[in-house]
């Protein structure tokens, strides 16, 4: 057989996105509503309402003794319940990282009019298991200074603005 | 078929309208944990796992991620199928058979109550460019595949109505289900007109859950398990996609599969061979709708059959014995797994009040609901 | 084990944006597989089918909506989904199907139009990301590749323009390809100075959105022989995922491919990958990514690839070319049908049949992969003429 | 159960509100730029299978039982059917009650073996049956954009 350019030339037909926007060819446009409320169970819940007090914490496993973060209300290796609550540090260190000149809906930064690069980062949280990280944002740090095994620290929002969310930690700087 | 195919363990969550007090890890878990100790295994002895979900139903553009912590599987094969549970027991069945292993985990899991905006997450299957833009509920496709189906069998909404009084009997005796009732015929006729002839008692309510079975190769099997279930036969199939050319009428896919099945369990009359029945019943309508297409009642039969009481618990065929979709809920992945769950606790005598005496061969279909002609079943024995 | 072989294939032509709906890329890939070895629709058992998220095509439940397309008419018909691995899982499940006894003939279909999502296809992979922990961060694909990119460097100490030669190479390859949409001949320098979208991924070290279908048809050995005097056998198959915690795995070597892999190579009978297998299609949606997955094939020692590639050892006139389709990062990447266009590949390839692209000596082993999720999903198929 | 710790007070459960934020635009596809344009000029096509004797409408470029291609073979279906099956709907497609119900029907165009969802209008839904014969009611020629709604709805004929 083999497949040449004349087997597959009529299977598709090329378009410019104009052509789509600007109607050149007929379009139907729909924008679903896909709401949700996630059910946030005891180990989530509890890392949240503790995010909101300004405290990390992990759960560790009555097995393998790994202080897992997030915590998770079992030890997915070792297949039994996970053990006592552990509070972790808010320090850590970089494990990778990236420098991004793109927003979630593959936009571009105006770098060059003065807006910072999105630098998020696995940070591997000091006090968990060896390895065990969480993705946060870095800042107050020259993107193009970070490195592998740089110490950092949350830096929370102020008590009253927490709300119990990922997003009460507002990024991860450097420290000594 | 070389090898033969067992049920060797069974975990549930039971069935709720709502399970605020877990996440959907956490659900899955506990029904995991739960078939692994019935089967005597831990996730290390597991060959392989097969999962179901659909993205927007878990909420994920990529809802396979979540599948393997929860369930033992890290770093272990593992798939999922945006399918119905039977679907995923089928590929279980299909993986010993190759030589893929001999033990096999199939996972199914329902946070109905998570989805906030349920009624348009099911319009948005419908074909973006001929059906959407009408912007009709899907239960306008409900409302006109029943009366079609009234039209040419001659059923009639009372017996629709006696099918939805059954099934919330049945549920108020299985402690697993969530939605049993005590009402009559009229309770069903007078509620509000949803899509006319259906009626907003016409549709299953949805609920929380999950199931996990384990499966295991014969030899295996009978090392793990007293009370073994076997897979005899397994069928799928699906009918054509498009609202304008299908048989309204008729289950199509539900004959195709139930054939499937059959063919492979040797069955050649169901409605002497198979001693009773879970079938999917998101509407009224379907259960009967359903058994016609599978050969189980004649064309227009299943009507005057429920009428008359032949498929209660306690009748001639008797159908959703736990409860069905109308009496536990409609689980939307996870509806074949519930049947399946069903079928295996009647034939190892654990149904309780529920409990059909004497049974050797049950059979759970499904249906991947509206707008879909997509079936499966399997028929089960002990 | 009964042996399962690839008599058929078809394949679209690979856009950023087509006319044709989502059913009619895949009707247009399938007829092409039937036609390819002479058989009609009723000659075909059950029909499987691989899609990516229905997040990209725009249908909930888009398996359904695809199924008459792909020959699933009043069928036993079946969807599969790992992410982007589902391009190579499919024929594994199609394998299933095949293997087990239950099924002759099974067709396998993989169909991606990811141009209906806006205002970008990336945006679908915000919602990839754990909805508590992760979301409110409003992280992005690309991101995280290029954390595990960052990783993947600094533990090896891999340079940019190294890797650069990936797209280098895939590109140049894909000239040759018809159903390519980005193929050409470019430098290192061009890939080092195209726009930095997120250090260390340069724009041309991704693969684009696209759309597409591709099929390929299955058979037992019995019809295999009767309908094909080049059948191509799936010797190997292996399949694999790891923790969602992406977080806590150390992203520089992917676990998870090497788990699959060695599934597929026992069942093939492999020993020593990197001498028995002629030629491989390592999925390669960023440049990284293939070497990437050539260590997690074992078909280089850790640390070694980019070495090996430097050394030309995986250009198509090397000892063990990759990608000589040009991959995704040339061909394009309609995500489910970019993993079946790699088996596709292999199976030309095989068959001798790959036209410009046919590499010399003769093949009779390779393997393809793919990958996806949170980078977590390893899929392999093992294949021999 | 399995758990060994669970929530013991109501006051202390919590949940994650969140959506998936995505818009669509979908072309109509090969045999979807033929039929709208057609409908656009109030006419009304349909490709035709001659292994399987079918015709569909809405047309496609293949036959789902064969798998022939059908783009040589579209022809013009009228716009007259029957009425296959019909409800009577009171919800909206997000679930919430219309202010006013709507008559949705499967029209079977005449001489096909397909045909469309719709409306039915200037009809009294008791007067409507199975098999009741209808026809297309377009938009004003300068409205029609192309789109299944430049059909306002069906009526009785």
């Amino acid at each position: 057989m083999a497949i040449t350019e004349k087997d597959v030339a009529k299977t598709a037909t090329k378009l410019s996105i104009n052509e789509i926007l600007e109607g050149k060819v007929l379009s139907v446009k729909w924008e679903p509503k896909l709401k949700y409320a996630w059910d946030n169970g005891p180990a989530i819940g509890r890392y949240l309402a503790e995010l909101k007090e300004g405290r990390i914490i992990a759960k560790k496993c009555a097995k393998c003794h790994r202080i897992m973060i997030p915590p998770r209300m079992f030890c997915e290796l070792c297949w039994v319940p996970a053990g006592e609550w552990v509070y972790v540090q808010d320090t850590g260190i970089v494990n990778t990282w990236v420098v991004s000149y793109v927003d979630w809906k593959a936009t571009r930064l105006d770098i060059k009019g003065g807006v910072r690069p999105f630098t998020p980062a696995v940070i591997e949280i000091d006090g968990a298991s060896k390895g065990m990280g969480i993705l946060h944002h870095l800042n107050e740090v020259d993107p193009w200074k970070i490195s592998r095994g740089m110490k950092v620290k949350a830096v929370w929002k102020p008590a009253k603005e927490r709300t119990g969310a990922i997003t009460d930690i507002k990024y991860f700087k450097p420290i000594e | 078929m070389s090898k033969r195919v067992a049920i060797v363990g069974v975990g549930t969550t039971g069935f709720r309208a709502t399970t605020p007090d877990v996440s959907y890890r956490e659900l899955t878990y506990e029904a995991a944990t739960k078939a692994y100790f019935e089967a005597g295994i831990e996730p290390k002895n597991v060959d392989a796992f097969v999962a179901t979900s659909e993205d927007f139903l878990e909420g994920y553009s990529i809802s396979d991620e979540y599948s393997p912590d929860q369930l033992g599987a890290v770093l272990k094969p593992i798939y999922t199928i945006p399918g119905d549970f039977i679907h995923a027991l089928a590929c279980g069945q299909m993986m010993i058979l190759s030589g893929i292993g001999d033990i096999m985990v199939v996972q199914g899991m329902s946070k109905a109550s998570n989805m906030l905006t349920l009624s348009e997450m099911v319009a948005f299957a419908q074909d973006p460019i001929y059906n959407r833009p009408l912007k009709e509920s899907p239960h306008a496709v409900a409302g006109m595949e029943m009366a079609r189906f009234l039209y040419e069998t001659g059923t009639t909404r009372e017996q629709c109505a006696k099918v939805v009084v059954k099934n919330k009997k049945n549920a108020l005796n299985n402690p697993l289900a969530g939605h049993g009732a005590l009402i009559d015929s009229d309770y069903v006729l007078n509620s509000e007109v949803v899509s006319f002839p259906l009626t907003q008692m016409d549709i299953s309510p949805h609920a929380d859950g999950a199931v996990v079975v384990v499966l295991a190769e014969e030899k295996t099997a009978r090392a793990l398990s007293d009370k073994p279930v076997w897979i005899r036969g397994i069928g799928w199939c699906s009918d054509t996609p498009g609202l304008e050319t299908r048989n309204w009428g008729e289950a199509i896919y539900a004959q195709l599969a139930a054939e499937m099945a059959y063919k492979m369990a040797g069955i050649r009359y169901p409605r002497k061979e198979i001693d009773f029945a879970e079938i999917n019943d998101e509407f009224s309508y379907k259960e009967l709708q359903h058994l016609e297409a599978m050969r189980i009642c004649r064309k227009g039969e299943a009507g005057p059959l429920t009428e008359m009481g032949g498929t209660e618990i306690s009748g001639e065929i008797p159908v959703n014995p736990s409860g069905g979709c109308l009496g536990a809920g409609n689980l939307f992945e996870l509806n074949g797994g519930r049947k399946v769950l069903e079928v295996v606790r009647q034939l190892r005598g654990e149904a309780g009040k529920n409990q059909i005496k004497n049974v050797t061969t049950g059979l759970a279909q499904s249906w991947r609901g509206i707008p879909t002609t997509t079936g499966t079943v399997v028929i089960l024995s002990n | 084990m009964r042996r399962v072989a690839i008599v058929g294939a078809g394949l679209t032509k690979f856009y950023r944006n087509t006319l044709e709906t989502p059913k009619e890329l895949a009707y247009e890939a399938t007829k092409m597989a039937l036609d390819s070895c002479e058989m009609k629709l009723s000659d075909i058992d059950c029909v499987v089918h691989g899609t990516a998220p229905d997040a990209f095509d725009g249908v909930h439940m888009k398996g359904e909506y695809l199924s008459d397309a792909s020959g699933g008419y009043r069928k036993p018909y079946m969807r599969n989904f790992v992410g982007g691995g589902t391009g190579v899982f499919a024929p594994i499940h199609g394998w299933f199907h095949v293997a087990s006894g239950m099924f002759d003939t099974c067709l396998v279909v993989c169909e991606e139009k990811m141009s209906s999502a806006y205002p970008h296809p990336a945006g679908a992979f915000l919602t990839i990301f754990d909805h508590t922990t992760e979301q409110p961060l409003y992280p992005t694909l690309i991101w995280i590749f290029a954390i595990e990119m960052n990783r993947f460097m600094t533990t090896h100490g891999y340079r940019k323009e190294d890797i650069a030669l990936v797209a280098v190479k895939n590109k140049k390859n894909a000239l040759d390809h018809p159903s390519a949409q980005i193929p050409g001949e470019i430098t290192v320098q061009d890939v080092l100075n195209s726009e930095i979208m997120a250090w260390p991924v340069n724009r041309l070290d991704i693969s684009p959105t696209s759309d597409g279908a591709a099929a390929i048809v299955l058979a037992a050995e019995h019809v295999a022989r009767r309908v094909t005097e080049k059948p191509v056998w799936m010797d190997g198959v292996g399949f694999c995922l790891d923790t969602a915690y992406w977080c806590t795995r150390d992203l520089y070597y992917p676990d998870y491919l090497e788990v699959a892999a060695r599934q597929a190579y026992k069942m093939a009978g492999i020993r020593e990958p990197s001498k028995e297998i002629h030629v491989a299609e390592p999925y390669d949606p960023f440049t990284y990514k293939e070497l990437h997955h050539i260590e997690g094939l074992m078909l280089a020692p850790r640390g070694k690839s980019v070495q090996m590639l430097v050394d030309g050892v995986f250009n198509r006139e090397g000892n063990l070319p990759t990608s000589p389709s040009g991959g995704l990062l040339g061909v394009g990447n309609p995500i489910a049908a970019a993993g079946l266009m790699k088996i596709i590949e292999i199976f030309l390839q095989l068959r001798g049949e790959a036209g410009k692209r046919q590499i010399s000596g003769k093949p009779t082993c390779g393997v393809a992969n793919a990958w996806g999720d949170l980078m977590q999903v390893g899929t392999v198929v093992v294949m021999r003429s | 159960m399995a758990l060994i710790e669970r929530y013991q007070m109501t006051t202390d459960i919590t949940y994650w509100p969140g959506q998936i934020p995505m818009s669509y635009i979908y072309t109509v596809g090969r045999a979807g730029e033929k039929f709208f344009r057609e409908i656009m000029n109030g006419k009304m096509i349909g490709a035709r299978c001659e292994s399987c004797k079918v015709t569909y409408v809405p047309p496609r470029i293949y036959c789902e039982k064969c798998f022939a291609r059908l783009e040589d073979h579209y022809l013009e279906v009228g716009t007259k059917g029957t009425v296959h099956t019909f409800t009577r709907c009171y919800e909206a497609y997000d679930g919430t009650k219309k202010e006013t119900s709507t008559i949705v029907a499967v029209i079977r165009i005449d001489g096909t073996e397909g045909g469309l969802v719709h409306w039915l209008g200037e009809v009294d839904f008791k007067a409507i049956y199975i098999g009741m014969p209808v026809e297309a009611v377009f938009k004003p020629k300068k409205e029609r954009e192309g789109s299944i709604l430049d059909i306002k709805y069906f009526k009785p004929i």
